[in-house]
């Protein structure tokens, strides 16, 4: 576990001596830096180009979302929550969903679970092809961002098919669906799949063995199970660190106990095994659309919802596991067609805490990697 | 005025060798630097656009199309646009310096190529000290980019700045031990002693009848292999371009540069990189000479290998013809078509004066030159949509820790073998 | 950088929010209460939960804990004198080694107007559970820091939005507000359209943000 | 043949002349426009902490001094390559004698971790 007092905040007026009486430099990584990923500011005390501390300073993008829910209805909150991770909406959408499907104490039916299961795989492959992407130019190699985009296209296409939208789809209902899928939804789908199979290999190829690449990420920003835990990072960034954790699979939702497949994990934490795990990440994904799709039940998409939503007294938090890490959702209801209160817990937010830890004697290009190797979404974290 | 019609004539008859730079023949050595001049900025304004058409067709996009046909006249409308740029010396920055940095950088690129030969006859000058001048004056550029970094006042250039010196410094020492065994190859001639002079060096290659990097094989191949990754070094290209990193000190050392001066700065690194792929061709891959100088060296294959220079400009015409046909044949793709086909023809023109054996004589050395430059460009490009970017510690162990005794060691194997040689 | 911040302004009651300027263009969700239950006979409503552990707490604290289940997920209301012990020994014993989240829902009308919660999760039980606790306006919690170092962002995102103030936390200060500004916006006193004027005035040199 | 150096002159002052003319020209173009916040250092849309103009860390210094001592001994190896041949075993086992020693110290500067970047 992190030494709590390490956790101080720096004193960034006073830069001290170092060896030599050489001055300690003060530098700010962003808000406007190519790698910071968004409006992330990053300040960085450095000796030399040696990381002896960072704090971060965020909501450069706080937009007051959960203020918004308190003030809309059931319904009208749904397209927002697309705003935080915008690069994984429909995983924000299902979460969302799912916790007031909680509070009604509904159920959507067996199809629109199957749609939801390859619609929010889908995206965690659109989020994962991103993350790949940016890390990669981050750390130098220009080309991979081309070949990830290129792909997502194709995805992204299905989604604007299904529901007109590309990034911020809105593709979820309370209860269920809106639309029933597109004729011709499930080949485009298996085509996908079937395209996409042999281009993880090319990534993987022009990255997993490079002899640069493996030097800039092995040992990089190693970060241990306990910390892990301590810090509260979930995600792939904790599977790395080898705990076999995963919410579709430590507590389902959605259906996704029906479906065969296995959690990535990696050995040593660092930023290489993130990118082992979140590439077999993306290789299990495929399985569970390939899955889905070819069990697509026939039937309604919709449950009984009443026209106005008006959930019991209560309160509810229910999680999902979004291609970052744990998105939870806590919404207090207190009988109104609004919520009384929603509090996102998001992924990112919680996962940048872990920086400091990560950076701390690297040197600043590793920081860059780390930031990379986190994928946060400022989005999500300023909310 | 009849001593320099008489160097014209001397100079134009093939049979008198006089060599570029001799006393009294300041008007070639003129007409050479004017010609270089010309030749290198048509190089860095084709290299702009071509790093960016292969960069895109390695990324599975087009990269510019807009501007001109196939975006030939990209790198144009750029340079109209860093013309007419607003140009800032920030507040902070001392100002002389900041203004002098981009001079030093150019003219460090520029001058190394006083003594590069094109050709037998084809050089500004000729110095017996040819490769020191080259060395000495290539690694001049470190100086502008520190005056850079430090004349801004801001934290990312200083950093680009210190970076990029304690980089380029430590490969200049790997690629002088490089260097160093080539010219070591030239003195195991008949006459006994090297040379310094980059003709003289191209001559020896000539004469030994190989190219350097064949010599001893592999020692010649490893030494080049030392050069050219110093080389990219030395030039702030990726996968060493931590000067630079964009995803790291936003653009290092020239932060805060805008408009022309930036462009100063761009020109620099263009054009050393030519410059050293220059001193690599030199020294090891023979000059100006052409492919295969010892096997195939009967008459006939003298004369197929003229054709050659001619045949590659008829290629990429064809090529412009090829692409004209392509077009879409709507109106509003008239004057690019108009301008490919011109584009086109006046390759093809080229190419046939090329096949005019005056003109080839004269000219396939300069050909073979530069397409060998060219190669060394082709692989820069590949370089940078290859490789991820490495990182600053582990640059300084690859130029302290590998290419340092690696270069030591092939400069005393070299030396050894080259002894052997000489005894038996 | 703190210096074209001003001074925070913690000195000011958190109660005494300045009033909006502009009219709250939807009045916030008002809260009659706590409101009774719909008329539905068969809302569903909390059900006492029991368990070895809750059994064990229940046996050292007694009345101080209320264990709880709604929809499957268990909760506890906990005396807010217990909050550090409890907390202590969820970690420590009952191994429920990852906070999740640390939030806040805001009760103008109560007299203890903050339920502040935990969700807590146990990687070796698989299980989560929510601790709340009521707590009075101005009043302060012990930091958790020491438990979870998750804890520190969560903390003070709770104190930036409700000004919840968190006793032994290392650097509580504001985190997705920027220093210096007034008000707690996720209390239901603060509308939805409401910002700090003045300090728009003064650091972005614009009349108003909207 | 000293004639041979005067080119680089030649070259050097043309492009010391086409240089400021080029920007010369650029500043008759150009718009000149400047505000405080143009005028600023970019430090990623911050005011920045702190002056950049302190004293850095010493490694980079450390890397310039072993420079000019390998540098300077790369430098005397030239005259020796150009009469290699010439010099032959006796020059050969000097040279080795002279590398031994260089050898020497860079495994000493390796050992002390000089070449260690952090």
């Amino acid at each position: 576990m992190p030494d709590p007092t390490s956790l101080s905040p720096l004193d960034l007026d006073t830069p001290d001596k170092t060896f030599l009486d050489a001055n300690e430099l003060i530098i700010n990584m962003g808000p406007q830096h190519p790698a910071t990923h968004g409006v992330l500011r990053v300040i960085l005390r450095l000796d030399g180009e040696k990381v002896l501390g960072l704090e971060c300073v965020i909501g450069y993008l706080h937009r007051g979302v959960e203020k918004i829910g308190e003030n809309r209805t059931y319904a009208m909150f749904n397209p927002y929550v697309d705003r935080m991770d915008y690069v994984a909406a429909v995983s924000n959408g299902l979460g969302y969903c799912e916790a007031v499907e909680k509070l009604l104490a509904i159920e959507a039916p067996p199809r629109a679970q199957h749609v939801r299961v390859i619609l929010t795989e889908l995206n965690r492959l659109t989020s994962h092809q991103l993350w790949l992407g940016t890390h990669a130019l981050d750390i130098g190699a220009i080309t991979p961002l081309f070949y990830t985009f290129r792909d997502r296209e194709e995805i992204l296409k299905i989604f604007e098919k299904y529901c007109g939208a590309r990034l911020t789809t809105h593709a979820f209902r309370i209860g269920g669906l809106q639309y029933e899928t597109y004729s011709g939804f499930e080949r485009e789908v298996k085509n996908f799949l079937a395209f996409f199979r042999p281009k993880i290999d090319e990534y993987e190829e022009l990255l997993t063995t490079n002899r640069i690449w493996l030097e800039r990420t092995r040992g990089i920003g190693k970060i241990s199970a306990e910390d892990c835990i301590a810090l509260g990072v979930t995600g792939p960034v904790l599977r790395a660190s080898g705990v076999k954790w995963d919410l579709r699979k430590a507590q389902p939702y959605a259906n996704y106990k029906n479906f065969d497949f296995e959690i990535p994990i990696g050995e040593n934490g660092d930023t290489y095994d993130r990118y082992i795990v979140r590439m077999a990440e993306m290789r299990q994904s495929v399985r569970i659309i390939e899955q889905a799709v070819d069990a697509l039940p026939e039937g309604p998409i919709m449950a009984k919802v009443p026209k106005v939503i008006k959930p019991p007294v209560g309160e509810v938090y229910h999680s999902i596991e979004a291609p970052k890490g744990e998105l939870g959702y806590f919404i207090v209801s207190d009988g109104s067609t609004q919520p009384y209160r929603v509090r996102v817990r998001p992924p990112s937010f919680v996962n940048l805490q872990a920086l400091d830890t990560m950076c701390r004697g690297q040197l600043v290009a590793d920081v860059i990697a780390v930031i990379g190797t986190l994928d946060i979404v400022l989005g999500e974290v300023d909310r | 005025m009849h001593d320099l019609i008489q160097y014209v004539q001397s100079y134009l008859d093939p049979n008198v060798k006089v060599t570029p730079g001799a006393a009294g023949n300041m008007f070639w050595a003129f007409v050479y630097i004017m010609l270089v001049f010309l030749g290198l900025s048509v190089a860095v304004i084709a290299m702009n656009w071509l790093e960016r058409k292969i960069l895109a067709h390695m990324q599975v996009r087009l990269g510019p199309m807009r501007v001109g046909p196939h975006g030939l006249l990209q790198p144009i409308a750029d340079a109209l646009k860093l013309l007419l740029k607003e140009d800032l010396i920030p507040a902070g920055a001392d100002s002389f310096v900041f203004w002098f940095a981009p001079f030093i950088v150019v003219l460090a690129a520029f001058c190394v190529f006083v003594v590069v030969p094109f050709g037998p006859q084809h050089a500004i000058t000729d110095m017996n000290i040819g490769i020191l001048f080259m060395l000495g004056v290539s690694s001049l550029s470190v100086l502008g980019v520190v005056m850079a970094g430090w004349a801004s006042n801001s934290h990312y250039p200083l950093i680009g700045a210190l970076r990029s010196s304690a980089q380029m410094v430590s490969y200049e020492i790997a690629m002088g031990l490089a260097v160093i065994s080539a010219i070591l190859m030239t003195s195991l001639n008949a006459t006994g002693t090297g040379t310094l002079s980059m003709i003289g060096i191209v001559e020896a290659q000539k004469a030994q009848g190989e190219w350097f990097i064949f010599k001893f094989f592999p020692l010649g191949l490893i030494a080049f292999f030392i050069f050219a990754v110093a080389m990219v070094a030395e030039t702030n290209r990726a996968p060493f371009d931590l000067a630079e990193a964009e995803s790291e000190l936003t653009a290092g050392f020239h932060t805060e540069y805008s408009g022309f001066r930036w462009s100063l700065f761009f020109l620099g690194e263009y054009t050393a990189m030519i410059a050293v792929s220059s001193i690599a061709v030199t020294l090891w891959l023979g000059g100006w000479l052409r492919p295969f100088p010892n096997l195939l060296n009967s008459p006939t294959w003298d004369t197929l290998f003229s054709y050659v220079p001619g045949a590659t400009f008829l290629f990429l015409a064809a090529i412009c013809f090829y692409n004209v046909a392509r077009m879409p044949k709507h109106p509003y793709f008239r004057i690019q078509t108009m301008g490919l086909g011109a584009f086109g023809a006046a390759l093809a023109l080229i190419g046939l004066i090329l096949f005019i054996p005056v003109v080839s004589v004269r000219v396939q050395d300069i050909f073979w030159f530069t397409a060998k430059v060219a190669g060394f460009q082709y692989l820069y490009i590949w370089y940078r949509g290859t490789f991820p970017r490495y990182r600053f510690d582990q640059l300084m162990h690859l130029g302290w820790k590998v290419l340092l005794p690696l270069g030591l060691g092939v400069l005393i194997l070299t030396a050894g073998v080259g002894l052997l040689q000489i005894k038996s | 950088m703190p210096e074209e911040t001003k001074p925070p302004s913690q000195s000011s009651p958190p109660g005494e929010v300045k009033p909006a300027t502009e009219k709250p263009a939807a009045t916030p969700a008002t809260p009659a209460a706590k409101p009774a239950a719909p008329a539905k006979p068969a809302a569903p409503a909390p059900t006492p939960w029991d368990s070895p552990m809750i059994a064990k707490l229940k046996r050292s604290y007694g009345s101080g804990i209320e264990p709880l289940t709604y929809l499957g997920q268990h909760y506890m209301i906990v005396d807010r004198s217990l909050i550090p012990e409890i907390l202590q020994v969820l970690r420590n014993e009952e191994q429920f080694d990852y906070c999740v989240d640390i939030t806040a829902v805001h009760y103008p009308q109560r007299e203890k107007q903050f339920d502040v919660i935990w969700v807590l999760y146990s990687f070796p039980r698989n299980e989560r559970i929510r601790v709340k606790t009521l707590t009075k306006d101005g009043e302060s919690l012990p930091s958790s820091i020491p438990l979870w170092a998750a804890a520190n962002w969560l903390e003070r995102e709770v104190y930036d939005m409700f000004g919840i103030k968190f006793d032994g936390h290392p650097d509580l200060k504001r985190i997705l507000l920027p220093e210096g500004w007034k008000g707690y916006p996720l209390r239901k006193d603060y509308g939805i359209l409401q910002q700090d004027n003045e300090w728009v005035q003064i650091n972005l040199g614009i009349e108003s943000g909207q | 043949m000293p004639q041979n150096y005067v080119p680089i002159f030649i070259f050097i002052a043309i492009i010391l002349i086409l240089l400021p003319l080029t920007l010369l020209a650029a500043k008759l173009v150009r718009p000149e426009n400047p505000s405080k916040t143009k005028l600023m250092p970019y430090e990623c849309g911050i005011d920045p902490v702190s002056d950049s103009r302190g004293r850095y860390t010493v490694r980079y210094y450390i890397i310039a001094i072993l420079f000019v001592v390998f540098d300077v001994e790369t430098i005397f190896l030239f005259p020796w390559a150009v009469k290699f041949k010439a010099l032959g075993l006796f020059g050969f086992v000097e040279i080795l004698i002279f590398l031994a020693i260089l050898i020497a110290g860079y495994v000493w500067v390796w050992k002390k971790g000089a070449l260690e970047w952090v």
